[in-house]
């Protein structure tokens, strides 16, 4: 049961993703790698990781898809780039290569004696909670950092996005920007 | 007496001082004057010294002041005046005495007439060290300082091309000797620990044969190039180009008897290897004959005296060589009275006949160059060896040496030489002052005679040259104090070789009169092979023109253009600009494109990948290859 | 059932969290700041950063006082993590900061200036730089990478020309590559050892005796790939140039030096013990890469036609020469890292700054980029002070004694000479030799070539300010006199670095 | 009193160049006389409060720069060094004397103090790092003076310049860090001093490695064949007194540090070393002394014959005995002083013609009579004249040399043949012959300026050439103690052999002459 | 075959990240080519998921939830980027962006 569902979702995911790397349509690739997306928290579900899942869909399906969809509209990808290619060779054969010699090393066994798990599941607890309890004792400081980090990411998408990067200060003769702070000042006085 | 000394040595080193005060000035009469009357003081100085010595003094030893020590090494200035010195002494201040007030009126018009004395005055200097010192290295400073004076002069006349250029051969050709004599110190400071003459000649007897047998050959090659000997005569002919009082000095008098000096100072290292005096005597008779050939044909009134001077060297070498040192010694005495003699009276010709050198061109000047022409033909018949001129009793002693050692071939060649000597200086003489007709006229010179104090000067070398021999049995028993003496065996036949050269002189003489009684011979001879061979002085300095200036100078070029530039230099510059195209030819990898710049990073990485896993299956893909191509053994 | 999690609030050590914290603090209040007033002097934000600085450097200088006495403190369950080699990092990642950070003060407005977020996300920079030298836990390196990283490519695209833009794009895309490396070297290393955390994997994999050395080959393949991307080692460098490039030289003289000694110090503690086992693998290519990426970027150093790229691949090739410290791996070599490190710091700063001066917001025509060769040329003439100072870093960063970087180098090649490297003591000191052609080049434009434009002092000195004068003049000054500071730095260091176990 | 004279000695200049910013530019030149006048006469106090009996160093200061890894401000002088200094500072205050360039001159002025500083330095060092500091240092100011005021192809061969000599000492700088670690695993501490190295007895194979490191350094600087080929450009390139400084000093600093690390670090690598190193010199002597002759440019003539004549000093160097080393020493003042002054004369008639090339000139001794003279001497001393000063290094060099091996010293010895050819070509190429260029004719005979800047070397030539021992015995009794601790150091048979050991030879000498002596009398 | 094994995901995961590789280094619309680098952090969070699961330990999830939380930010971090890039050049093309090079 589970290595059917393993092998399909494995097929599935391999298929979207592919499809996602090779397609020239932004829109199907965009869906394709929603769906590869699912697929992958299917996997988490699998592996008894609910609560993973759960994030996966929240946050990927939801969240980052959504954005991408945004940015799709935003980018009006109907004149989407034309990719041409030069070198598909030298791609393949990178990637292939890569592979196999990864799983070359892959389809080797393990030899872990001394591995003792840090954090072992503990019998009867719902993922989440157990999840939650790692979270907040050892991982309390990169959670931390890591709400840090998404601060950071919202400070430089504010940022970025705001209309002031429109004119380039950096570019601007002195003059200039007297003038423009002059205007905006204007403007907020009629305001 | 040590003050004697200082003043013989230093008296013309003041002269030189204040002649090259004005060295760039107009003439100054002065500084001619001034430098002939110091060096009369020398000169003076050097016969007191002389006398003492005759009297029976001890020789005098001082030490100025160290000059070099480091190591075991210790070198003074010092000086030494011992019965060969003396001797040297004597002729060297005699002979340039004369020189010098003769060059006061000989070089008369030159505009650098201040020049030419300090330097004919250093040139003495230096010589009076070269014959003083009391070590070798001294006497290298002197041989070397003499080298230096001799460059100057010859390339008195700076701007005559020929000039400079014997100039600079003189002084290479000397300097290659100068090598020889310099390894022949280096292996004496080696092996006796010292190179003061005591210490050496005290030490050589213990040494291994070979070693001195090598010293004898190194110092005889430094004495081989200050005397002209064959292979390095060549320059000694160009050098002909200075002024012609220099050449009277230092190219017939003294310095190219430095060799012969050499030799005879250093007898005690020469009288222990036989073997090396007689190739010395060997050479010295090859010479002899080599250089009196040359001088039959030549026509240039100064080289002929020059290949003459060259002809009495080998001579004195051969005197030197067979251990005669002191008949060597003597030649070399009477010989630089007659020879400056001949020379100066040659300069009076050119001075006559406005720097013409060839006899061809003269003829009959007896009739306006009468003194100068007595004095010529005196100094010739010394040259010739007549009775009872000083020619006479030196040169009749070295072949008497050659005969009594019995070295007959020697002997004979000599003796011919003899007869060849008296031929080319009578045919100088002949066509120079008399065979008839009057060519200069066809010429346009108008001769006459020159000044009287100039003959005048020349007077003590004429008596000189007609006296020096009397003094033989004196000079016997004054140099030989210091000087080994020489047995002859040849008593029962020393009347007879004294007739056989005598007759060999005379017969000579004899025939160069009759030959050119009537002015020039047949002009067919000079078409001969063997003229030719002579004139052009057996092609020696064409091949080594041929042989060795142009090839070093195209070799020179070579190294230049093709070694350094092109190889060395190169090869630096081909690292450089490897490095830097390298550089030019891969940055392009950074070509700006977001898409090859992440192909890189992976491209790196799979690299990196495909090193990992060939590490970790090295077994694996060792045991494939082993598989796949069994013949290539574990 | 679910055990009780007893936490005791001692234990935590929340001490070892002060330095970033103080940081995080800094960066807050700046924003609250704009929030309460907008359009305030950059000058006020430079100045609180400043302060904030400077409490984190002396909470550091702190640490390193109660290091020196009771070794290494951890913290948060063993998540942070306070050894010498961390203290010191962060004694360089906060004090060079604090030496860049007046270069905002310009007497040009650029862009980024006007935005308090930009101070802001300075110090969030910081503090996640901070983290990922504080730690031996990948996951908590992660994610203090990426904060820094993402601040970072903010701050380049800050700058606002289509330059920086592109810098800050190519910056992001391969930083998004390497992050996947380093996730996936993670995941490997997580494989054979069951834990994220260095020490666990150095124990569990010396314990099997190496015997997972494949999966720890792989591994190491693509931590280097990603911590190589970082610190710009070849062929993970080709960012370096064109990030330099579009960046402002203020802020790329802080990249050449801030981001990558945080790098070393996760190369170095999760190299390590690696180098010191039996993997000759990871010694080959390590050494490969050092020497790679020590010539190679000189060669292509030796063709650039502008400053700023040349000194970006200068700084590539310094790298290398610096990570032959952690091959080498003896404590004299890691001592020279970070001594290294530090006089690279300050040479660099005199460096860098004296193109931020001399940036002008046109490129005159011809021109193609910010600061070309031809530019220099004959200040000597014009503005002697300036090419007197702008030659001496350059001569220090050649090498040539008795300036700083002379000793860092001495240190260094001496520590590969004592631990045998002999063949790599040479290809250091002959790179030196290659890398004195291209500082050289600007010696040259600057001392012996005819100036292109005749004495107009504002072409040379367009945006110098004090504190920009100020910072050349420390700069200088500890370029010049480093030699007094080596005995106290190297001990100081030693003790450090000895003390943690490198 | 003379506590800290090296310390003033070398900063001196440094401080007064600091301040040279400050003074006016008219009044910079009276200022860099003033200034390297007051070096010179402090450096003669130097030598006025050096004890020649002592053979060991002298004015020796210390202070610890960074004590961790044994780096000392180690300063000292002893014979080897002492008159280098004095030469230093004396070229330093004829360069800036006759100074004829106008051009920037304050920057040229200061650039030159600065150089002195280094120069100093590098003799005065006595800790590697230290030596090491100076020794590079030199290069910075070497390399403007040459790009900025040189000729054509200035760039091209300051970087040259540059770059050859830095490769070089890099590589030396590893040798040196290989010494301190050896000395670090000996003792269990580190330390650079030269003195302390002095210690160590290395085994051979050590050596011959180490020997091989410090060789490319310092061959490079001397420079020896085949590394010679950035000299000619730097020479050729440079403005007059680029070239005598160089020429003078610079370069000297190769042949020095042969004497001073290479040889009582590793004798028995020196031995073994010393066939092939005398190979290289003799090609030096005969192959430059050719190349020279070749030239059509007579600073490109003194340029390549430098290289000749360094060639006999290394020469000297590696006869391993007291004679030799002293020869090679004295030598190094000789040709400073020499090649110096040629130098020097060439920018006279530069300064006057604007061009180099022997072809231009011709019967320049009828023009300027007074300047063909001083040229003839300087032509005179540098082809070895007895009684001039190289006369007797040369001599020294050769006859050290001599005892190690007799045919190469007769090749070696071709030296004053092979000088003789080019030097006097080229004399006669220039100063002899009629005035065929119409614009030779006016030309003014040397002045006062240049006068004074030519006489005193005039003077040294001959007077040290004349009376060498002032300075030759202090050199004795230093090169004694090195070479005794040569001979104590040496490990290998060969070594021992070959390196003598002073105070032995000196009593067996003097016993053998005086044995031999008392022989010849009883035979008589 | 029938059992899934820890090689199983793993060979999974690698597979999945050489389709990202193949998405970064063949996109040439920034877009796709970020979508394609969330792809690689994807594929590493099945592995972190399932080495977890069959070592029983909470870590693996741990790393795999902050993967997730970094890919979220480099998400709006690229995004903003990509918007000025846009709003300058009017193209999301990299091919475009060769200004500097060398």
């Amino acid at each position: 049961m589970e290595a059917i569902a393993f092998y399909l979702f494995a097929v599935l995911t391999v298929a979207m993703f592919s499809y996602t790397v090779m397609s020239s349509q932004a829109l199907y690739a965009l869906s394709s790698m929603a769906a590869g997306m699912i697929m992958i928290s299917a996997f988490f579900f699998l592996l008894n990781a609910d609560f993973l899942g759960v994030v996966q869909i929240i946050v990927y399906t939801g969240a980052v898809m959504a954005l991408y969809a945004f940015g799709m509209m935003f980018f009006d990808t109907t004149r989407a780039v034309k990719e041409h290619n030069t070198s598909k060779v030298i791609v393949l054969t990178l990637s292939v290569l890569a592979t196999l010699l990864v799983i070359t090393i892959f389809t080797m066994p393990i030899a872990a004696e001394n591995i003792s798990a840090a954090f072992p599941e503990p019998a009867g607890v719902e993922n989440p909670k157990a999840v939650g309890i790692v979270l907040f004792t050892k991982y309390l400081v990169p959670f931390e950092v890591a709400a840090v980090m998404l601060l950071v990411a919202m400070i430089a998408g504010i940022v970025m996005a705001g209309k002031k990067m429109d004119r380039s200060l950096t570019k601007m003769k002195e003059e200039e920007i007297a003038m423009m702070h002059q205007e905006e000042t204007q403007k907020k006085v009629t305001l | 007496m040590e003050m004697y000394l200082y003043i013989a040595l230093f008296a013309p080193f003041v002269g030189s001082l204040f002649a090259a005060l004005f060295g760039a000035s107009p003439k100054t009469l002065w500084s001619g004057v001034v430098t002939s009357a110091l060096l009369f003081a020398s000169f003076v100085s050097s016969v007191t010294l002389f006398v003492y010595l005759l009297q029976g003094g001890e020789p005098i030893h001082t030490e100025l002041m160290t000059w070099m020590a480091t190591g075991n090494l210790y070198i003074p200035f010092g000086f030494v005046v011992d019965q060969v010195s003396a001797t040297m002494m004597f002729v060297v201040t005699t002979v340039s005495t004369v020189v010098h007030v003769y060059a006061i009126g000989y070089m008369d018009h030159d505009k650098a007439f201040n020049r030419f004395f300090a330097w004919l005055s250093a040139f003495v200097f230096s010589m009076m060290i070269l014959v003083m010192s009391d070590n070798f290295a001294g006497m290298f400073i002197g041989w070397e300082g003499v080298g230096l004076c001799s460059w100057a002069l010859i390339g008195f006349w700076y701007h005559k091309e020929s000039a400079t250029w014997a100039a600079n051969e003189a002084f290479i050709m000397n300097r290659i000797a100068d090598l020889g004599m310099l390894i022949g110190i280096f292996l004496l400071y080696w092996h006796t620990g010292s190179l003061q003459y005591d210490v050496v000649f005290a030490a050589v007897p213990n040494l291994d044969t070979s070693i001195v047998t090598l010293m004898g050959i190194f110092l005889f090659v430094g004495a081989m190039g200050k005397s002209a000997q064959f292979p390095l005569h060549t320059w000694l002919a160009d050098a002909m180009e200075g002024p012609t009082p220099v050449s009277a000095l230092i190219h017939a008098a003294t310095m190219v008897t430095a060799g012969v000096y050499l030799v005879v100072r250093a007898n005690p290292l020469y009288s222990l290897i036989p073997e090396v005096g007689y190739f010395i005597a060997g050479l010295g008779a090859f010479v002899a004959m080599f250089a009196a050939t040359m001088a039959l044909v030549n026509r240039d009134i100064k080289r002929i005296i020059a290949y003459s001077t060259l002809s009495q060297l080998g001579y004195m070498f051969v005197a030197a060589g067979l251990g005669a040192y002191w008949v060597a010694l003597f030649h070399l005495m009477a010989h630089a009275f007659f020879k400056a003699l001949l020379f100066l009276g040659a300069g009076n010709v050119m001075h006559a006949m406005s720097d013409e050198l060839d006899p061809f061109k003269m003829g009959g000047l007896y009739k306006v160059m009468k003194w100068t022409a007595i004095l010529m033909i005196l100094a010739s018949v010394a040259l010739a060896g007549i009775w009872p001129l000083a020619g006479f009793f030196s040169k009749d002693k070295i072949l008497e040496v050659a005969f009594s050692s019995e070295h007959y071939i020697i002997w004979a060649v000599l003796w011919i030489t003899a007869g060849l000597t008296a031929f080319y200086s009578f045919r100088l003489i002949m066509l120079t002052f008399f065979s008839g007709e009057e060519r200069y006229k066809e010429h346009g010179f108008h001769p006459h005679e020159a000044y009287k104090f100039m003959l005048w000067a020349m007077a003590p070398l004429a008596v000189l040259a007609v006296i020096a021999g009397w003094f033989e049995q004196q000079f016997v028993h004054f140099v030989t104090e210091l000087l080994p003496t020489f047995e002859f065996h040849t008593h029962h036949v020393e009347m007879m070789l004294i007739a056989v050269t005598s007759l060999m002189a005379i017969g000579g003489i004899v025939v160069a009169v009759l030959l050119y009684r009537n002015g020039l011979l047949n002009p067919k001879l000079q078409q001969t092979a063997v003229y030719k061979l002579l004139f052009n002085q057996y092609y020696i300095p064409k091949f080594y023109d041929e042989f060795f200036s142009k090839p070093y100078a195209e070799l020179s070029k070579i190294f230049w253009k093709q070694v350094d530039l092109k190889v060395v230099d190169a090869t630096v510059d081909f690292i450089a600009t490897t490095i830097y195209k390298t550089g030019e030819g891969t940055h392009t990898m950074q070509n700006g494109n977001l898409s090859s710049m992440l192909r890189w990073m992976v491209i790196g990485t799979v690299g990196l990948l495909v090193l990992a896993v060939l590490y970790v299956k090295r077994y694996d893909i060792l045991a494939l290859m082993q598989m796949v191509f069994p013949g290539l053994g574990a | 059932m679910l055990e009780a999690v007893n936490v005791s609030f001692g234990e935590l050590n929340l001490a070892t969290l002060a330095p970033m914290l103080i940081a995080i603090m800094g960066a807050l209040s700046i924003l609250v700041v704009d929030l309460a007033k907008s359009g305030l002097h950059k000058s006020l934000y430079v100045m609180v950063s400043l302060l904030f600085l400077l409490l984190d450097f002396g909470s550091l200088v702190d640490f390193a006082g109660i290091f020196t006495e009771n070794g290494t403190m951890f913290g948060f369950f063993n998540v942070m993590l306070m050894d010498g080699i961390s203290i010191l990092s962060q004694l360089i990642i906060v004090g060079v900061s604090m030496l860049f950070i007046p270069l905002a003060l310009t007497s040009k407005r650029f862009h980024e200036y006007d935005y308090p977020e930009y101070f802001s996300l300075f110090l969030f920079m910081i503090a996640g730089f901070q983290f990922m030298v504080a730690t031996d836990n990948l996951i908590l390196v992660f994610v203090g990478l990426e904060t820094a990283s993402l601040a970072l490519y903010t701050m380049i695209a800050l700058h606002n020309r289509s330059k920086s833009f592109e810098a800050a794009v190519k910056y992001f895309t391969m930083g998004a590559l390497a992050a996947g490396f380093y996730a996936f070297g993670a995941m490997i290393f997580y494989a054979i050892s069951g834990s994220v955390e260095i020490h666990t994997i150095a124990e569990v994999m010396a314990a099997d005796g190496f015997s997972n050395i494949g999966y720890a080959s792989i591994g190491s393949v693509f931590m280097l790939a990603a911590l190589g991307f970082k610190v710009s080692l070849v062929p993970f460098h080709t960012w370096t140039p064109d990030v330099y490039e579009g960046s402002s030289a203020a802020l790329a003289g802080y990249m050449s030096i801030v981001p990558k000694i945080a790098g070393f110090v996760v190369v170095m503690r999760l190299f390590e013990f690696m180098v010191h086992s039996e993997v000759v693998w990871l010694q080959v290519i390590l050494y490969g890469g050092v020497v790679v990426t020590m010539t190679a970027a000189n060669i292509w150093a030796l063709v650039q036609n502008d400053v700023k790229r040349m000194l970006a691949y200068s700084s590539i090739s310094h790298a290398g020469f610096v990570l032959a410290a952690i091959l080498i791996g003896t404590t004299q070599a890691n001592t020279a890292l970070f001594l290294y490190w530090v006089l690279f710091s300050f040479t660099n700063l005199g460096a860098f700054t004296m193109l931020w001066v001399n940036r002008q917001k046109h490129l005159l025509p011809g021109q193609s980029s910010d600061h070309p060769y031809e530019k220099f040329a004959g200040m000597i003439k014009i503005m002697p002070f300036a090419a007197i100072l702008m030659g001496l870093f350059m001569l220090s960063l050649a090498g040539i004694p008795p300036f700083g970087l002379f000793w860092g180098k001495l240190y260094m090649i001496s520590s590969a000479v004592t631990s045998g490297y002999t063949v790599l003591a040479l290809i250091m000191a002959l790179n030196s030799a290659i890398a004195g052609y291209y500082y050289l080049k600007l010696i040259i434009f600057m001392f012996m070539k005819e100036p292109v434009i005749h004495g107009v002092h504002e072409y040379y000195m367009m945006n110098a300010s004090l504190s920009l004068k100020t910072i050349i003049g420390i700069a200088a000054f500890a370029t010049i006199f480093a030699v007094v500071t080596v005995n106290p730095l190297i001990e100081f260091i030693a003790t450090l670095v000895y003390n943690s176990g490198y | 009193m003379f506590d800290h004279m090296l310390s003033i000695l070398i900063f001196f200049p440094a401080l007064a160049g600091m301040l040279g910013f400050i003074v006016s530019k008219e009044s910079i030149r009276a200022y860099g006389i003033t200034v390297s006048a007051i070096e010179f006469v402090l450096s003669l106090v130097l030598w006025y409060g050096y004890d020649p009996s002592v053979a060991g160093m002298q004015f020796m200061e210390q202070f610890a720069l960074v004590p961790a890894f044994g780096i000392n401000y180690l300063l000292g002088v002893d014979g080897i060094s002492l008159f280098i200094i004095i030469l230093a500072s004396f070229f330093t205050l004829i360069g800036i004397a006759s100074l004829t360039e106008t051009r920037r001159v304050k920057d040229m002025i200061i650039t030159l103090l600065f150089l002195q500083m280094t120069m100093v330095g590098v003799f005065a060092a006595l800790d590697a790092i230290l030596f090491y500091v100076f020794w590079e240092l030199s290069l910075v100011p070497m390399l403007y003076i040459i790009g900025a005021w040189g000729g054509p192809l200035r760039i091209y061969a300051s970087i040259k310049f540059f770059l050859y000599t830095f490769t070089g000492s890099l590589i030396m700088l590893v040798g040196m860090l290989f010494m301190a670690y050896f000395y670090f695993q000996a003792t269990g501490q580190w330390s650079f001093s030269i003195l302390e190295w002095y210690r160590l007895v290395l085994p051979e194979n050590l050596q011959l490695w180490l020997f091989v490191a410090f060789f490319i350094g310092f061959a490079i600087k001397v420079p020896m064949f085949p590394f010679h080929t950035w000299l000619p450009y730097a020479h050729g390139q440079a403005p007059t007194i680029g070239s005598v400084i160089l020429a003078a000093i610079l370069l000297k600093m190769g042949t020095y540090a042969f004497v001073r690390f290479s040889l009582p670090l590793f004798p028995d690598a020196s031995v073994f070393f010393m066939v092939p190193v005398a190979v290289l010199a003799i090609i030096m002597i005969i192959y430059t002394a050719m190349v020279a002759y070749a030239q059509e440019d007579i600073k490109q003539v003194v340029a390549y014959s430098s290289i000749s004549h360094m060639g006999v000093i290394i020469l000297g160097t590696f006869a391993m005995n007291v004679e030799g080393i002293s020869g090679s020493v004295f030598l190094m003042i000789g040709h400073g002083v020499v090649s110096g002054a040629l130098f020097l004369l060439v920018g006279v008639i530069y300064d006057r013609r604007h061009t180099k090339l022997m072809s231009e000139f011709g019967g320049l001794a009828q023009v300027m009579p007074r300047y063909a003279t001083i040229f003839g001497i300087m032509v005179m001393a540098s082809v070895g004249l007895p009684l001039t000063i190289n006369f007797v290094g040369e001599f020294l060099s050769l006859l050290g040399f001599y005892s190690q091996s007799h045919m190469m010293t007769l090749l070696a010895g071709t030296a004053i043949i092979v000088g003789a050819i080019y030097m006097l070509s080229a004399y006669k190429k220039a100063f002899f012959g009629d005035v065929t260029k119409e614009e030779n004719k006016t030309l003014k005979d040397v002045n006062k300026k240049e006068l004074v800047a030519l006489i005193p070397l005039v003077i040294l030539a001959v007077w040290l050439g004349v009376y060498p021992k002032p300075v030759l015995t202090p050199i004795n009794n230093s090169v004694e103690s090195i070479v005794q601790l040569m001979h104590e150091k040496a490990i290998t048979p060969e070594a021992k052999a070959a390196i003598p050991n002073p105070a032995e030879t000196k009593i067996a000498m003097a016993s053998v002459t005086e044995v031999e002596v008392d022989v010849e009398r009883e035979a008589e | 075959m029938m059992e899934i094994g820890l090689t199983h995901y793993l060979v999974l995961s690698t597979v999945l990240f050489a389709i990202g590789l193949v998405g970064v280094m063949r996109r040439k619309n920034l877009l796709m080519l970020f979508m394609a680098s969330e792809i690689l952090l994807n594929a590493v969070n099945v592995a972190f998921a399932a080495i977890g699961h069959y070592y029983g330990d909470l870590t693996g999830q741990m790393f795999a939830f902050f993967v997730i939380a970094i890919a979220a930010s480099e998400v709006a971090v690229g995004l903003g980027l990509l918007i000025i890039w846009y709003k300058r050049t009017d193209t999301i093309d990299l091919d475009t962006m060769t200004s500097m090079r060398g």
